[in-house]
């Protein structure tokens, strides 16, 4: 390490210390600060168990260029206090390239910090919060990192005024000469490295979370119902939609349970409001019963279940890629639906758009995959791409004779009447029927409508949007979800080394098209199969429906630790290593 | 009575509500008079049956949105509530009826119905009481008597108190309690009618006998009388409740307050919600 | 068709009447006479929708060897009245070879019948119903049948009289004598074949439905409490249960639902009794939640899912096989389980023991896949082996130092405390969890007890009842459940034609055992699966599991008539054509 | 007041009956007073850790069973009175104590709270009520005031009149009905010791302030004041909570009836029941 910054083109760094030290909203600062200056960047959560104001990380990266998964590494910790600090030893990696920042009174540096090799500077942050008037620590920390890694101060002091904006000019005044004492204590230590890179005309970004933007793609497919009971790691999706279907003419009613939730939606839904509900694997469990309904009265309809540890109430607040088994067989009886999976923070806006445009286009549920690592982390970003996907759904209009809700066309879409137009009337069930919905046993009927849903999600394109795919090579890293940014990261390495890789990252798991999937594949190739589940559940599925390469692997882990680059750079090497030998 | 409406019940043609589907029912079940009841109600109240739509789960008396001529939805057990729920919200302008039995509203259904009655959407809720499960061959139901030893699931009864619904809707805040019979065709038309136009949440405990696993409810008939008067005061309808035999019939309890609606207002674009994002640099 | 009596080892019939004519009484009293004779039998209901009283068909088969399913046609046809039979046309099959007997004062025979080309015999069951004071015509139909086929006038009446043993002597004698002018009817008309070949000194023999078998297999485990809320078609265990439960110092909750149901059973289970539930599609698909919670806690419980036609509401009275997804997908999270199927009968008695033995072993839930086809038929069967499958739940029993209810042993199995054990408290919980049970969202904590998890079912050695297998050939029939004892009898003709096969029939569907199943589908063999689901559950579910061989078929088709040998036989007969040519 | 068991409370240990597990609750909680009062009353009630059960489900006060020294299952969300439940009845030599939270038990448990009410089984529910979803971040519960805003969840108030627990378990056959507040530690242990040694469904509402997500509720200090007094008449219960604000204490009805108890009696093996499958030939 030496005292002259480098210019780099991504940071990683963390800023850790007890409840109420307020490293979250620093992080958030900088975070937010750095969007100002034109870089793209990412933040994550991590918290002790307590229900508030335990111990907390606030971990980011900053990057001229778009990133959308934590690096393995940090360049740099900031400490305001080590309390129970230890608890983060897995997840912030240190080495002898990284800087430690800490407070000399709050005690002994961990183990875990002083065996790293990290280079460790002393910062007083206690004493200097009490050289001025109502500063706050946290927001010298700001001011330090900030100045440190090279942020333009104005930039800083302008996300911290409009953060405060309506607290008052006295706070205003204090964080502002907080942050003045953070820039000159960063005066005088060395700068390891500054960001550097961006562009000298920024291109336009958003500040969102993966959350908000499931919320954002809801409306933009055109949801305008939601019933939502609050749940650990989704409760945000249905925060942001409480807050905006109303000004778009929609609403939502906080349910009693998920068994309500789901159902309400159906209600609406069979009313004609495209609908949605957002919630995490336990009241995933509790709705599948309604589902089964919505595959078999033809009822559109859209869960996002972003996905925590499991099995049961497991890990609330950490991410998990275990819940595809449920997503995709989670109802008795033959019930195909849909499953899609977001594989970025801006793609759940994408994906959840798209998700919406399918239920209410092939009249069946869709649920989306989301999980805690995207709808917890708040990314600057570039704005997601504008898609046309509305809720269309195929509608019976005009009074008709002899009106056949389920009439076996074509395409297998029914025009749907709804209630109000005259000549439409039909009782939608949960029974097998016939094409008129009347009530049915006969194996004829239910052959037949079996038949018929089958056929509207087979026959149906779904274009080139199936999957994200990137790049050739005799290696294929095939993976889904969250998971597809540090696979892409890790490719980047490889290649940048010389490898040929391509990267498969499936956005629509159900229906699963065997033969494009296949093709894409291609023959004769190595496959890595990368996922955050225990059992490999994504593997197993996959590989029920094609036939997987001779040499295939398979890494899948369980959280609450994400899978970075780095893990899946030694899989891909340990693979390309046996090939050499 | 409301005299108005039980004119219109004999002038309008209550069987243009009908379907022409043939009832899965017994021979005598007591959900056929509902059902002749209920279309009268709606050919008295001039509704039109494609501004209706009939909300049921699973059950005997669950079937009946099939056998009308409005839409419906024959959902799943025990969660007719919620489905009703969500569509008299999202389409504040239909009429929306939710409709089942003892078992699907209490029991398996019973948490949604306490939260209905707080939440207060506009809808009527009429149960179909034979304290009895009919569809699944006879086991107890919430409000059977807990010395009936008529089902091999409790062979020696529930041993539990009958549930009394219409003292839980009252605990739980609805605002129109109603019972009737639906062997007195007259009054449940008129009192179904009531609860239909009752702007809000409209609870109706509807004695159904079920003639093949309960045939002693033949006696109801006897044991039926009106008696309910309308009140607003809480407390005097729990008092009235205090004495009830449980065959007393008439509206119990009648207080109208602004039915459940979320917000909306339509006021922005997507494109005004999405600036909100963007970065201001 | 001639008309001196030919003797066959295996009749096949069928009786037929609206509601209120009687005929499950007399099918039933014609398989207990048959089973008193010292045959064999099995019987199966069909109805109309109404919800009593509507059109019936009762429908028997009778044999010297034990059967276990209905043949693909019938011997005989005995219709009391011919209202809405057509409804059951798809399913009583007849032949040139059939025999057709009704009451020409009924009106007109139904076109499928009259252009199946089967032998009609007029009998005035109506008229002579008036003849006896008291007589009803479908107790006239027993005695006209039970002469015709050949079962004793002894047998039949002792049967009669045993049925009404609490009825009265006038009810008695009323049947006694209808019975007589059945048999006196029966003695002018032809009787194309009667049965025979029953051994002179008959083994011991059963009269068990299916459901009732399961509720004796779940006691024989050891199951004490059982909490349950009524469904179709599973309803039968619960009531069996209901009745001899107290019996055996156990009891039995009626539930307010599924979802408490379940709990109750983890509740008692916690506490130490064995527990069981049964329920059929929907009321599972309410019970994932729990069955999570019973995996993280690990807590024995077995459910027995009755499958009916799906999804939702389906066709509840009929059967089908398309619960094995849920049964072993349904949970959020990587929540392994035990799934088991019995493959007849007689085996429901065995596989739930098992599944109760195995689910308190290895303190983890049990699924038993049984199906409205076992679960309703009744059977007249060789009494089930008698197998030593007891519930023996490793337990911590002394007071204990520092006691840890999710140590990890080397078999996965912690020693598990009960309330009352002094030292041994601790909180059973969802969440992830330490060995000591104290909640961790730990990284190091989660995967240590998914492997402990997953550990335990992967080495316990389960036997060989895994599957039952049977024969040797170049092709072999994999099959599950209840479609095990069509493609036995189709494997049996098939082997008499000359053809070698061999049977696979899988009854520990979860955890699969990749080698034992790779190892006995042998290779360079074809392969038939066979099985009663739209989507093919089970063939994608191996199929994620091990690679098939290349020339495999799939006979896969939904409720609600069930698969029949015949069936299974033209597709074991494509398969061979295909070869030689 | 019962004062042998306030002089117990006073001499045994109750810290006996705390595990050395440190509460995940935020300083200042309400349910810290809870589980001291329940400690506490364990003591006095001189009964052993290891023949106590608590059963809870999901959220900060369902976390409690962990910090006792008692067995505790700690299940899903809502499922605590089945788990109870199950396990009282097929282990009546324990003595079971389910708790929760008003999110936990009267929304999505709502209707097993109803169920257990009527079915009686002999176990006591404690319900830490603070009107807020605590674990999930303060979202509006069954118990929030139809007004309040500071949910991002229903940013305009609920629009709902608050549940009325004591009302519900009146209406749904409870047999022992109480309130106390988890900052009058006397009362709350002594309402607990009454309620453990109930023999049947013993409820106990317990005003349990969320300082985090409710800080307002520190001002229920003022507003709660004793006031219930035991009676076995259902009407004279219900008049009592008709002028009830919601902050009064103490035992409000207490009417014994033979706890619920499915049949059990050891009288065949499984050899006679098998016999009851032979053919008879
Ligand atoms: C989840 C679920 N559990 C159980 C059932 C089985 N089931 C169908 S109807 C019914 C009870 C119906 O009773 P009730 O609502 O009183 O209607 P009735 O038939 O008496 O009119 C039950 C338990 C089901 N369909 N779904
Ligand atoms: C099925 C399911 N739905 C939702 C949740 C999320 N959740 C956890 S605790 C809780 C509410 C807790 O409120 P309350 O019972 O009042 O407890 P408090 O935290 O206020 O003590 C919710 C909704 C869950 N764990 N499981
Ligand atoms: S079983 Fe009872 S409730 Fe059902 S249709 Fe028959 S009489 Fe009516
Ligand atoms: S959030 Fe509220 S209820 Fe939860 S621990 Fe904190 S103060 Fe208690
Ligand atoms: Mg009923
Ligand atoms: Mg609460």
């Amino acid at each position: 390490m030496n005292d002259t910054p480098d210019t780099t083109t991504d940071l990683s760094l963390a800023l850790i210390g007890s409840g109420g030290a307020g490293v979250m909203t620093a992080g958030q600062t900088l975070l937010d600060a750095a969007a100002t200056s034109g870089y793209y960047g990412l933040m994550t959560r991590a918290t002790g168990p307590q229900i508030r104001g335990g111990e907390a990380a606030a971990i980011l990266r900053l990057s001229s260029r778009p990133v959308e998964c934590q690096d393995d590494r940090l360049d740099l910790l900031l400490a305001i206090d080590w309390n129970k600090a230890e608890r983060f030893a897995d997840e912030l990696i240190l080495d002898g390239d990284s800087l430690v920042i800490a407070d000399p009174g709050q005690g002994e540096v961990p183990a875990w910090v002083r065996d790293s090799g990290a280079h460790l500077l002393e910062v007083p942050f206690d004493r200097l919060t009490r050289e001025v008037r109502g500063a706050r620590a946290n927001t010298i920390a700001v001011g330090l990192v900030g100045r440190m890694i090279g942020l333009e101060e104005a930039d800083v002091d302008r996300t911290v005024r409009r953060i405060l904006e309506n607290k008052g000019a006295k706070l205003i005044d204090a964080a502002l000469a907080s942050l003045k004492v953070g820039y000159t204590t960063a005066g005088d230590l060395p700068h390891p490295s500054r960001l550097g890179g961006r562009s000298s005309r920024p291109e336009p970004r958003w500040l969102i979370t993966g959350n908000e933007a499931a919320g954002l793609g809801a409306v933009r497919g055109g949801v305008r119902f939601c019933a939502a009971y609050p749940i650990t790691p989704s409760t945000e999706i249905q925060e942001w939609l409480a807050a905006h279907l109303p000004e778009l003419g929609g609403s939502l009613v906080q349910a009693e349970d998920e068994l309500a939730s789901i159902n309400m939606c159906l209600g609406a839904s069979f009313g004609g409001a495209p609908s949605m509900t957002a919630t995490s694997g336990p009241g995933f469990s509790l709705m599948v019963e309604a589902l089964g309904l919505a595959t078999q009265a033809e009822i559109p309809v859209v869960v996002v279940d972003v996905m925590r540890g499991g099995p049961s109430t497991g890990i609330p607040t950490r991410s998990e890629q275990s819940d595809l088994n449920i997503a995709v067989h989670g109802a008795h009886g033959d019930a195909p639906r849909l499953v899609l999976a977001p594989n970025s923070i801006g793609d759940c806006v994408t994906t959840t758009q798209w998700a919406v445009h399918l239920a209410e286009a092939l009249q069946c549920p869709a649920v989306v995959l989301s999980d805690q690592r995207l709808g917890q982390a708040r990314a600057a970003i570039a704005p997601p791409p504008v898609r046309d996907w509305q809720a269309r759904r195929k509608l019976a209009t005009e009074v008709i004779d002899d009106y056949r809700r389920f009439a076996d066309t074509e395409d297998g879409i029914s025009p749907m009447a709804l209630p109000g137009t005259a000549g439409g009337q039909y009782t939608a069930t949960g029974l097998s029927h016939m094409e008129s919905a009347r009530p049915s046993a006969s194996g004829t009927d239910h052959q037949r409508q079996l038949d018929k849903r089958r056929h509207k999600l087979e026959r149906f394109d779904f274009g080139d949007d199936w999957a994200d795919i990137d790049g050739d090579g005799e290696l294929v890293v095939l993976t889904w979800g969250s998971t597809t940014q540090p696979a892409r990261e890790a490719i980047a390495r490889m290649r940048s080394r010389g490898h040929a890789i391509r990267l498969i990252s499936i956005r629509l798991l159900s229906p699963l098209d065997a033969d494009t999937l296949t093709e894409a594949l291609g023959s004769g190739r190595r496959l890595l199969v990368v996922e955050q589940s225990h059992g490999g559940q994504f593997h197993r599925y996959i590989r029920s429906h094609i036939e997987l390469p001779a040499d295939t692997r398979l890494l899948a882990r369980p959280g609450p630790l994400n899978i970075g680059p780095g893990e899946i750079v030694a899989a891909i090497e340990e693979m390309t290593r046996e090939e050499a030998a | 009575m409301n005299s108005a409406v039980e004119q219109s019940i004999t002038i309008l043609k209550h069987k243009d509500f009908k379907s022409d589907y043939k009832p899965v029912w017994c021979a005598g079940c007591g959900d056929f008079g509902v059902l002749n009841a209920l279309t009268k109600a709606m050919a008295a109240l001039e509704l039109k049956p494609e501004n209706l739509a009939m909300i049921a789960g699973i059950g005997c008396s669950s079937r009946i949105p099939a056998y009308t001529s409005a839409y419906g939805f024959h959902g799943v057990h025990g969660r007719a509530l919620p489905l009703a729920t969500g569509l008299t919200v999202s389409r504040p302008d239909l009429t929306v009826i939710a409709t089942g039995g003892d078992g699907d509203g209490f029991s398996i259904g019973g948490n949604h119905f306490m939260h209905a009655c707080r939440r207060n959407a506009n809808l009527a809720y009429l149960v179909m009481d034979n304290s009895v499960y009919g569809m699944t061959k006879g086991q107890a139901s919430p409000t059977t008597e807990c010395d009936w030893t008529g089902s091999k699931l409790s062979p020696q009864g529930t041993g539990q108190p009958p549930l009394q619904p219409l003292e839980i809707a009252l605990a739980a805040g609805a605002p129109f309690i109603a019972r009737a019979f639906s062997n007195s065709p007259n009054e449940l038309a008129r009192i179904i009618a009531e609860a239909i136009e009752f702007k809000g949440f409209a609870f109706v405990q509807i004695l159904s006998p079920c003639i093949t696993f309960r045939p002693e409810q033949l006696g109801w008939k006897k044991r039926v009388h009106e008696g309910f008067e309308p009140t607003d005061d809480r407390a005097a309808a729990f008092a009235a409740l205090a004495g009830d035999d449980g065959f007393t019939t008439g509206v119990l309890y009648r207080a109208p307050r602004p039915s459940y609606q979320p917000d909306r207002y339509e006021s922005v674009d997507i494109e005004t919600i999405q600036k909100r994002f963007e970065v201001h640099s």
